[in-house]
């Protein structure tokens, strides 16, 4: 199954490359997520991903497996990263390989939305102020619904 | 029966996870969250709102309604905020 | 403007993380469109793209404007490709980088779709029986055509 | 006024591009193809579903209604199958 959770920084460009080459692939698209200094809690120094181990990444494999039931994908990775990031770090990366951009860009989509309301992943923020769990978005729900009301 | 706790269940309840002999009239996740909340302050402060904590067994999402029956661990967490 | 066509390969890894550095992103959308050995016109054994110099760059840069009106995006590349290519090469290469992912990927998906249509590009497939100019799509079209009907 | 071709457009006229003198009584993109396709077989040729075919004006893309007055170039092309 073609999905990682490491704490460790991962190398877009890499993992691009790697996967692309010899696929016959049209379609390449990818997804990173970072840590952003303007966040949900407010300015933040730094924030900890917290997850489920063994969950997270059967989680993740499932959504990979329903992305590649609903899409023509030639490839698919998806890789979350946990533990403490600062602002600028990577924090996931999605991509996905078709032969035509039309279910690239579907599946990458999908899997965001799915992964931000499903993936056990947890995050506390850093700033000034101390430190504060960030709440669910009602926006990230109403986005996954999207897949399922058609 | 195994139970774990992630962000911040875990810590509201104190501990990562425990082991405890759980009474034979539980059958459904809700029967197991309603029991918990008996079991302490602790317990009290992470259902307080009880329809937001989400739960796995084994693994996997489940809903309040659950049937707890054969599992081996069952997980209380949050909802998600990765990605 | 970032727009630039060229003969030359790029390296999507280099200009990822070259966009990305003290953006303050926190999305990252990647479009690469391939060269596939499974064309328009059949099995092919290379492609010459053949563009419109100056309209091409006024073009893109067009819809490169379009796009961070419609989406408010922190960053935005388009590099198209000319000349003779093979399967498995690069053509184009569209990255959107936005605070959140809705941004990114809608930006990114509205510039495929109206690059296809109406960059100054046309496609000569070279296969076994000769070559062959690639005929529009009436997909290309229709999916440009999402953006104004609402 | 400096006409130029693309793609199949130009192979079918047989150049990329050329300097014509065009008759004043010429107002639009249209009444420029239908003036072209009187000058060969070339041109009809190129012409032929004359409704393919696309226009610029100075690099910007016009239709066949477009006025060409104060135009310095004219380029004609099949639709486009970039990217």
């Amino acid at each position: 199954m073609a999905v990682r959770i490491q704490a460790e920084p991962f190398d877009t460009g890499v993992e691009i490359a790697r996967l692309t080459a010899g696929s016959g692939a049209g379609a390449v698209v990818t997804f990173t997520g970072l840590c952003r200094a303007d966040g949900e809690t407010g300015t933040i120094t730094a924030m900890t991903l917290e997850h489920f181990p063994g969950m997270a990444e059967e989680e993740l494999s499932r959504l990979e497996a329903e992305a590649r039931k609903r899409w023509p994908l030639l490839d698919c990775l998806v890789i979350h990263r946990h533990g403490r990031l600062v602002p600028g770090d990577t924090i996931v990366l999605v991509i996905t390989l078709s032969a035509h951009r039309d279910a690239a860009f579907g599946a990458a989509n999908f899997l965001m939305d799915y992964l931000k309301t499903s993936a056990p992943f947890w995050k506390k923020e850093e700033s000034a102020g101390g430190e504060q769990w960030v709440a669910a978005k009602d926006s990230d729900n109403a986005a996954r619904g999207r897949w399922t009301q058609k | 029966m195994k139970l774990r706790y992630f962000a911040w269940v875990r810590e509201r309840i104190g501990r990562a996870e425990e082991d405890i002999a759980l009474p034979a009239d539980i059958v459904t996740v809700a029967d197991l969250v309603a029991w918990l909340k008996t079991r302490g302050e602790e317990y009290e402060a992470a259902f307080q709102h009880e329809k937001i904590v989400r739960a796995a067994i084994d693994r996997a999402h489940v809903k309040p309604e659950a049937n707890i029956a054969g599992a081996s661990e069952i997980a209380f967490f949050p909802p998600m905020t990765g990605g």
